[in-house]
Protein backbone atom coordinates (compact mmCIF):
# COMPACT_ATOMS: atom_id res chain seq x y z
CA UNK A 1 0.00 0.00 0.00
CA UNK A 2 2.67 2.18 0.83
CA UNK A 3 4.91 1.62 -1.90
CA UNK A 4 1.60 1.94 -4.17
CA UNK A 5 1.42 5.60 -2.94
CA UNK A 6 4.73 6.14 -3.09
CA UNK A 7 4.38 5.04 -7.21
CA UNK A 8 1.42 7.28 -7.66
CA UNK A 9 3.35 10.38 -6.34
CA UNK A 10 6.10 9.88 -8.44
CA UNK A 11 3.99 9.26 -11.33
CA UNK A 12 2.34 12.43 -10.75
CA UNK A 13 5.22 14.83 -10.01
CA UNK A 14 6.42 13.50 -13.11
CA UNK A 15 3.79 14.27 -15.25
CA UNK A 16 3.64 17.66 -13.82
CA UNK A 17 6.91 18.25 -14.38
CA UNK A 18 7.00 17.22 -17.52
CA UNK A 19 4.42 18.71 -18.83
CA UNK A 20 5.20 22.25 -17.72
CA UNK A 21 8.66 21.49 -18.98
CA UNK A 22 7.37 20.68 -22.79
CA UNK A 23 4.41 22.79 -22.66
CA UNK A 24 7.53 25.66 -21.95
CA UNK A 25 10.06 23.97 -24.82
CA UNK A 26 7.64 23.68 -27.50
CA UNK A 27 4.62 26.22 -27.41
CA UNK A 28 5.55 29.75 -27.70
CA UNK A 29 2.94 32.74 -26.71
CA UNK A 30 0.83 34.00 -28.87
CA UNK A 31 0.70 30.17 -29.62
CA UNK A 32 -0.54 30.10 -33.32
CA UNK A 33 2.14 27.99 -34.79
CA UNK A 34 1.26 24.87 -36.06
CA UNK A 35 -0.81 22.45 -33.86
CA UNK A 36 0.64 19.56 -35.61
CA UNK A 37 4.31 20.58 -35.16
CA UNK A 38 3.95 21.27 -32.04
CA UNK A 39 1.93 17.90 -31.08
CA UNK A 40 5.18 16.35 -32.58
CA UNK A 41 7.56 18.53 -29.87
CA UNK A 42 5.94 17.49 -27.26
CA UNK A 43 6.24 14.04 -28.28
CA UNK A 44 10.13 14.37 -28.81
CA UNK A 45 10.58 16.55 -25.95
CA UNK A 46 9.00 13.88 -23.62
CA UNK A 47 11.63 11.42 -24.78
CA UNK A 48 14.51 13.58 -24.19
CA UNK A 49 12.61 14.57 -20.64
CA UNK A 50 12.83 10.79 -19.60
CA UNK A 51 16.49 10.66 -21.09
CA UNK A 52 16.98 13.69 -18.71
CA UNK A 53 15.83 12.15 -16.10
CA UNK A 54 17.70 8.87 -16.39
CA UNK A 55 20.85 10.95 -16.91
CA UNK A 56 20.11 12.85 -13.66
CA UNK A 57 19.20 10.05 -11.67
CA UNK A 58 22.24 8.20 -12.56
CA UNK A 59 24.79 11.18 -12.04
CA UNK A 60 22.89 11.84 -8.25
CA UNK A 61 23.16 8.57 -7.39
CA UNK A 62 26.83 8.34 -8.68
CA UNK A 63 27.37 11.11 -6.36
CA UNK A 64 25.59 9.65 -3.28
CA UNK A 65 27.85 6.88 -3.25
CA UNK A 66 30.90 8.64 -3.79
CA UNK A 67 30.06 11.50 -1.13
CA UNK A 68 27.72 10.34 1.59
CA UNK A 69 28.13 13.65 2.74
CA UNK A 70 25.86 15.10 0.16
CA UNK B 1 -24.53 9.81 1.97
CA UNK B 2 -26.38 13.32 1.26
CA UNK B 3 -23.18 14.46 3.04
CA UNK B 4 -20.09 12.30 1.06
CA UNK B 5 -22.03 13.44 -1.55
CA UNK B 6 -21.78 17.35 -0.99
CA UNK B 7 -17.86 16.86 -0.19
CA UNK B 8 -17.40 14.79 -3.19
CA UNK B 9 -19.01 17.79 -5.19
CA UNK B 10 -17.02 20.98 -3.02
CA UNK B 11 -13.78 18.85 -3.78
CA UNK B 12 -14.19 18.41 -7.60
CA UNK B 13 -15.41 21.75 -7.67
CA UNK B 14 -12.12 23.17 -5.45
CA UNK B 15 -9.70 21.09 -7.76
CA UNK B 16 -10.85 23.34 -11.06
CA UNK B 17 -10.50 26.23 -8.93
CA UNK B 18 -6.99 25.84 -7.83
CA UNK B 19 -6.40 24.72 -11.31
CA UNK B 20 -7.92 27.95 -13.17
CA UNK B 21 -5.81 29.97 -10.83
CA UNK B 22 -2.71 28.40 -12.14
CA UNK B 23 -3.63 28.36 -15.41
CA UNK B 24 -4.27 31.97 -14.74
CA UNK B 25 -0.89 33.11 -13.37
CA UNK B 26 1.11 30.98 -15.49
CA UNK B 27 -0.87 32.73 -19.17
CA UNK B 28 -1.49 36.07 -17.31
CA UNK B 29 2.50 35.80 -17.29
CA UNK B 30 2.95 34.77 -20.83
CA UNK B 31 0.30 36.79 -22.62
CA UNK B 32 -0.19 39.88 -20.93
CA UNK B 33 2.88 42.92 -21.09
CA UNK B 34 0.62 45.98 -20.66
CA UNK B 35 -0.42 47.26 -17.31
CA UNK B 36 -2.00 50.70 -18.49
CA UNK B 37 -5.75 49.49 -20.12
CA UNK B 38 -7.79 46.99 -17.53
CA UNK B 39 -9.22 45.61 -20.57
CA UNK B 40 -8.22 42.51 -22.17
CA UNK B 41 -7.16 42.99 -25.81
CA UNK B 42 -8.62 40.50 -29.07
CA UNK B 43 -4.73 39.36 -28.90
CA UNK B 44 -4.50 38.92 -25.29
CA UNK B 45 -7.86 36.70 -25.35
CA UNK B 46 -7.05 34.75 -27.88
CA UNK B 47 -3.46 34.16 -26.28
CA UNK B 48 -5.36 33.61 -22.82
CA UNK B 49 -7.41 30.86 -24.74
CA UNK B 50 -4.75 29.25 -26.64
CA UNK B 51 -2.66 29.26 -23.43
CA UNK B 52 -4.92 26.97 -21.25
CA UNK B 53 -5.91 24.86 -23.98
CA UNK B 54 -2.06 23.99 -25.61
CA UNK B 55 -1.16 23.26 -21.67
CA UNK B 56 -3.75 20.81 -21.61
CA UNK B 57 -2.87 19.44 -24.85
CA UNK B 58 0.09 18.54 -23.81
CA UNK B 59 -0.93 17.57 -20.59
CA UNK B 60 -3.00 14.95 -22.22
CA UNK B 61 0.21 14.20 -24.50
CA UNK B 62 2.54 13.59 -21.63
CA UNK B 63 -0.03 11.30 -19.76
CA UNK B 64 -0.46 8.99 -22.98
CA UNK B 65 3.09 8.88 -23.63
CA UNK B 66 3.84 7.94 -20.48
CA UNK B 67 0.78 5.09 -20.33
CA UNK B 68 2.87 3.71 -23.77
CA UNK B 69 6.09 3.53 -22.03
CA UNK B 70 4.81 0.95 -19.04
CA UNK C 1 -18.05 25.83 7.48
CA UNK C 2 -16.26 23.63 4.61
CA UNK C 3 -17.51 26.30 1.98
CA UNK C 4 -16.32 29.10 4.30
CA UNK C 5 -13.17 27.57 3.79
CA UNK C 6 -12.75 26.76 0.20
CA UNK C 7 -13.62 30.63 -0.23
CA UNK C 8 -10.56 32.06 2.04
CA UNK C 9 -8.32 29.40 0.60
CA UNK C 10 -9.41 30.62 -3.39
CA UNK C 11 -9.29 34.51 -2.11
CA UNK C 12 -6.28 33.67 -0.47
CA UNK C 13 -4.81 32.19 -3.36
CA UNK C 14 -6.06 34.83 -5.92
CA UNK C 15 -4.63 37.63 -3.44
CA UNK C 16 -1.05 36.00 -3.79
CA UNK C 17 -1.38 35.30 -7.75
CA UNK C 18 -2.66 39.13 -8.52
CA UNK C 19 0.19 40.57 -6.09
CA UNK C 20 2.66 38.62 -7.83
CA UNK C 21 1.71 39.09 -11.43
CA UNK C 22 0.95 42.51 -11.34
CA UNK C 23 4.30 43.05 -9.22
CA UNK C 24 6.35 41.76 -11.82
CA UNK C 25 4.42 43.96 -14.24
CA UNK C 26 4.25 47.22 -12.77
CA UNK C 27 7.49 47.60 -10.74
CA UNK C 28 10.61 47.03 -12.11
CA UNK C 29 14.33 46.90 -10.72
CA UNK C 30 15.76 48.96 -9.50
CA UNK C 31 12.36 50.53 -8.60
CA UNK C 32 13.28 54.30 -8.63
CA UNK C 33 10.59 54.72 -11.31
CA UNK C 34 7.29 57.12 -10.91
CA UNK C 35 5.16 55.60 -7.33
CA UNK C 36 1.94 57.23 -8.29
CA UNK C 37 1.99 55.65 -11.89
CA UNK C 38 2.97 52.72 -11.16
CA UNK C 39 0.01 52.65 -8.45
CA UNK C 40 -2.01 52.98 -11.06
CA UNK C 41 -0.79 50.07 -13.25
CA UNK C 42 -1.51 47.49 -10.21
CA UNK C 43 -5.07 49.04 -10.22
CA UNK C 44 -5.39 48.52 -14.17
CA UNK C 45 -3.27 45.42 -13.76
CA UNK C 46 -6.03 43.97 -11.36
CA UNK C 47 -8.97 44.84 -13.36
CA UNK C 48 -7.11 42.71 -16.26
CA UNK C 49 -5.92 39.92 -14.05
CA UNK C 50 -10.04 39.49 -12.89
CA UNK C 51 -10.67 39.20 -16.70
CA UNK C 52 -8.04 36.94 -17.17
CA UNK C 53 -9.15 34.45 -14.40
CA UNK C 54 -12.59 34.89 -16.12
CA UNK C 55 -11.30 34.23 -19.47
CA UNK C 56 -9.02 31.13 -18.53
CA UNK C 57 -12.10 29.88 -16.01
CA UNK C 58 -14.42 30.09 -18.96
CA UNK C 59 -11.80 28.08 -21.85
CA UNK C 60 -11.40 25.26 -19.55
CA UNK C 61 -14.84 24.48 -18.31
CA UNK C 62 -16.03 24.36 -22.07
CA UNK C 63 -12.71 22.15 -22.52
CA UNK C 64 -14.05 20.01 -19.44
CA UNK C 65 -16.97 19.83 -21.16
CA UNK C 66 -15.94 18.85 -24.61
CA UNK C 67 -13.41 16.81 -23.50
CA UNK C 68 -13.92 14.94 -19.90
CA UNK C 69 -11.01 12.74 -20.31
CA UNK C 70 -8.93 15.65 -19.42
CA UNK D 1 -3.15 31.12 28.78
CA UNK D 2 0.67 31.53 29.38
CA UNK D 3 1.66 28.81 26.38
CA UNK D 4 -1.66 29.74 24.37
CA UNK D 5 -0.17 33.42 24.81
CA UNK D 6 3.57 31.52 23.63
CA UNK D 7 2.63 29.38 20.65
CA UNK D 8 0.99 32.44 19.10
CA UNK D 9 3.58 34.95 19.51
CA UNK D 10 6.07 31.95 18.23
CA UNK D 11 4.05 31.60 15.62
CA UNK D 12 3.54 35.57 14.21
CA UNK D 13 7.04 35.52 14.49
CA UNK D 14 7.85 32.74 12.25
CA UNK D 15 5.26 34.03 10.01
CA UNK D 16 7.04 37.29 9.53
CA UNK D 17 10.44 35.25 8.82
CA UNK D 18 8.92 33.06 6.36
CA UNK D 19 7.78 36.21 4.97
CA UNK D 20 11.20 37.25 4.81
CA UNK D 21 13.10 34.10 3.44
CA UNK D 22 9.75 34.92 0.50
CA UNK D 23 10.85 38.68 -0.11
CA UNK D 24 14.72 37.78 -0.05
CA UNK D 25 14.94 35.38 -2.20
CA UNK D 26 12.50 37.19 -4.60
CA UNK D 27 14.04 40.71 -4.24
CA UNK D 28 18.15 39.07 -4.18
CA UNK D 29 17.07 37.35 -8.10
CA UNK D 30 15.70 41.19 -9.18
CA UNK D 31 18.65 43.16 -7.43
CA UNK D 32 21.07 41.10 -7.27
CA UNK D 33 23.74 40.70 -10.64
CA UNK D 34 27.25 40.20 -8.99
CA UNK D 35 28.46 37.81 -6.86
CA UNK D 36 32.26 39.23 -6.93
CA UNK D 37 31.79 40.99 -3.32
CA UNK D 38 29.96 39.90 -0.02
CA UNK D 39 29.55 43.34 0.42
CA UNK D 40 26.23 45.06 -0.47
CA UNK D 41 26.50 48.16 -2.77
CA UNK D 42 24.25 51.07 -1.96
CA UNK D 43 22.09 50.62 -4.97
CA UNK D 44 21.89 47.29 -4.34
CA UNK D 45 20.86 47.74 -1.13
CA UNK D 46 19.01 50.47 -2.02
CA UNK D 47 17.25 48.21 -4.63
CA UNK D 48 16.22 45.54 -2.01
CA UNK D 49 14.32 48.18 0.23
CA UNK D 50 12.36 49.57 -2.74
CA UNK D 51 12.13 45.66 -4.06
CA UNK D 52 9.93 45.13 -0.33
CA UNK D 53 8.18 48.12 0.08
CA UNK D 54 7.06 48.12 -3.68
CA UNK D 55 6.08 44.59 -3.04
CA UNK D 56 3.81 45.35 0.19
CA UNK D 57 2.18 48.63 -1.51
CA UNK D 58 1.19 46.03 -4.28
CA UNK D 59 -0.36 43.27 -1.86
CA UNK D 60 -2.18 46.20 0.13
CA UNK D 61 -3.40 48.13 -3.03
CA UNK D 62 -4.90 44.09 -4.42
CA UNK D 63 -6.58 43.11 -1.17
CA UNK D 64 -8.37 46.53 -1.06
CA UNK D 65 -8.91 46.59 -4.94
CA UNK D 66 -10.25 42.98 -4.42
CA UNK D 67 -12.36 44.37 -0.90
CA UNK D 68 -14.06 47.00 -3.29
CA UNK D 69 -14.86 44.57 -6.13
CA UNK D 70 -17.32 42.12 -3.62
CA UNK E 1 11.84 -4.01 13.54
CA UNK E 2 11.22 -5.01 9.86
CA UNK E 3 8.73 -2.72 9.28
CA UNK E 4 10.24 0.53 10.71
CA UNK E 5 13.50 -0.70 8.71
CA UNK E 6 10.86 -1.07 5.66
CA UNK E 7 9.59 2.02 5.97
CA UNK E 8 12.72 3.84 6.70
CA UNK E 9 13.88 2.41 3.44
CA UNK E 10 11.53 3.30 1.28
CA UNK E 11 11.26 6.84 2.91
CA UNK E 12 14.79 7.34 2.00
CA UNK E 13 14.18 5.90 -1.72
CA UNK E 14 11.09 8.40 -2.15
CA UNK E 15 13.60 11.68 -1.04
CA UNK E 16 16.32 10.53 -3.73
CA UNK E 17 13.32 10.10 -5.95
CA UNK E 18 11.75 13.60 -5.05
CA UNK E 19 15.24 15.11 -5.30
CA UNK E 20 15.44 13.44 -8.81
CA UNK E 21 12.40 15.28 -10.04
CA UNK E 22 13.71 18.68 -8.97
CA UNK E 23 17.05 18.48 -10.39
CA UNK E 24 15.39 16.88 -13.84
CA UNK E 25 13.37 20.12 -14.83
CA UNK E 26 15.86 22.61 -13.15
CA UNK E 27 18.39 20.92 -15.63
CA UNK E 28 16.14 20.58 -18.36
CA UNK E 29 15.33 23.92 -18.60
CA UNK E 30 18.88 25.38 -18.03
CA UNK E 31 20.67 22.93 -20.95
CA UNK E 32 17.81 21.72 -23.09
CA UNK E 33 16.73 23.89 -25.77
CA UNK E 34 15.41 21.86 -27.97
CA UNK E 35 12.74 20.04 -28.66
CA UNK E 36 13.12 18.60 -32.04
CA UNK E 37 15.00 15.44 -31.16
CA UNK E 38 14.55 12.45 -28.44
CA UNK E 39 18.22 11.55 -27.80
CA UNK E 40 20.20 13.87 -25.83
CA UNK E 41 23.35 15.16 -27.94
CA UNK E 42 26.34 15.08 -25.93
CA UNK E 43 26.66 18.66 -24.98
CA UNK E 44 22.90 18.01 -23.51
CA UNK E 45 24.27 15.28 -21.59
CA UNK E 46 27.33 16.48 -20.12
CA UNK E 47 25.39 19.86 -19.58
CA UNK E 48 23.45 17.99 -17.47
CA UNK E 49 25.38 16.40 -15.18
CA UNK E 50 27.54 19.14 -14.53
CA UNK E 51 24.33 20.83 -13.41
CA UNK E 52 23.11 18.73 -11.14
CA UNK E 53 27.18 18.55 -9.97
CA UNK E 54 27.48 21.94 -9.56
CA UNK E 55 24.47 21.93 -7.54
CA UNK E 56 25.65 19.98 -5.37
CA UNK E 57 28.78 21.52 -4.43
CA UNK E 58 26.54 24.68 -4.51
CA UNK E 59 24.79 23.03 -1.55
CA UNK E 60 27.74 21.70 0.11
CA UNK E 61 29.55 25.26 0.20
CA UNK E 62 26.35 26.86 1.37
CA UNK E 63 25.67 24.28 4.50
CA UNK E 64 29.55 25.01 5.48
CA UNK E 65 29.41 28.54 5.14
CA UNK E 66 26.81 28.95 7.33
CA UNK E 67 27.79 26.34 9.92
CA UNK E 68 31.07 28.48 9.88
CA UNK E 69 28.56 31.71 10.57
CA UNK E 70 27.01 30.21 13.93
CA UNK F 1 10.69 21.73 21.27
CA UNK F 2 8.87 24.25 19.20
CA UNK F 3 11.10 26.66 19.48
CA UNK F 4 13.58 24.12 17.82
CA UNK F 5 11.69 22.87 15.58
CA UNK F 6 11.01 26.42 14.05
CA UNK F 7 14.67 26.95 13.58
CA UNK F 8 15.39 24.35 11.89
CA UNK F 9 12.56 24.82 9.47
CA UNK F 10 13.90 28.64 9.17
CA UNK F 11 17.59 27.10 8.45
CA UNK F 12 16.32 24.98 5.67
CA UNK F 13 14.48 26.94 4.13
CA UNK F 14 17.74 29.66 4.45
CA UNK F 15 19.95 26.97 2.94
CA UNK F 16 17.78 25.93 0.52
CA UNK F 17 16.77 29.81 -1.07
CA UNK F 18 20.25 30.70 -0.59
CA UNK F 19 21.52 27.14 -2.53
CA UNK F 20 19.26 28.36 -6.04
CA UNK F 21 20.01 31.71 -5.87
CA UNK F 22 24.28 31.70 -5.70
CA UNK F 23 23.71 28.29 -7.89
CA UNK F 24 21.75 30.54 -10.24
CA UNK F 25 23.82 33.70 -9.99
CA UNK F 26 27.72 31.67 -9.84
CA UNK F 27 26.98 28.92 -12.15
CA UNK F 28 25.97 29.21 -15.62
CA UNK F 29 24.83 26.24 -18.16
CA UNK F 30 27.18 25.15 -20.04
CA UNK F 31 28.72 24.69 -16.90
CA UNK F 32 32.29 24.72 -18.34
CA UNK F 33 33.55 28.14 -16.22
CA UNK F 34 36.36 27.61 -14.10
CA UNK F 35 35.69 25.82 -11.02
CA UNK F 36 37.95 27.71 -8.75
CA UNK F 37 36.07 30.79 -9.83
CA UNK F 38 32.20 29.62 -9.26
CA UNK F 39 33.07 28.02 -5.95
CA UNK F 40 34.64 31.83 -5.05
CA UNK F 41 31.35 32.88 -6.50
CA UNK F 42 29.49 30.76 -4.19
CA UNK F 43 31.09 32.03 -1.08
CA UNK F 44 31.05 35.76 -1.41
CA UNK F 45 27.58 35.29 -2.61
CA UNK F 46 26.05 33.38 0.42
CA UNK F 47 27.68 36.75 2.60
CA UNK F 48 25.89 38.87 0.02
CA UNK F 49 22.69 36.89 0.19
CA UNK F 50 22.83 37.04 4.34
CA UNK F 51 23.18 40.75 4.04
CA UNK F 52 20.52 40.65 1.69
CA UNK F 53 18.16 38.67 4.38
CA UNK F 54 19.25 41.44 7.32
CA UNK F 55 18.61 44.33 5.54
CA UNK F 56 14.87 42.84 3.96
CA UNK F 57 14.01 41.47 7.40
CA UNK F 58 15.27 45.01 9.08
CA UNK F 59 13.17 47.15 5.71
CA UNK F 60 10.54 44.68 6.80
CA UNK F 61 9.87 44.99 10.40
CA UNK F 62 10.45 48.67 9.84
CA UNK F 63 7.00 48.57 7.57
CA UNK F 64 5.36 46.56 9.81
CA UNK F 65 5.92 48.96 13.09
CA UNK F 66 4.74 52.15 11.24
CA UNK F 67 1.91 50.39 8.95
CA UNK F 68 0.34 47.54 11.33
CA UNK F 69 -2.24 47.18 8.29
CA UNK F 70 0.24 45.75 6.19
Amino acid sequence: QIQQDLAVANATELVNQATENCFNLCMKAPYNENLAESNQCVETCLGKYMRSWNAISQAYVQRLQNTPDV
Amino acid sequence: RDITNFIEIESAKQKVQMSVHQFTSMCFKNCVKDGSNPELSSAENQCLNSCVNRFLDTNIKIVKGLQNIQ
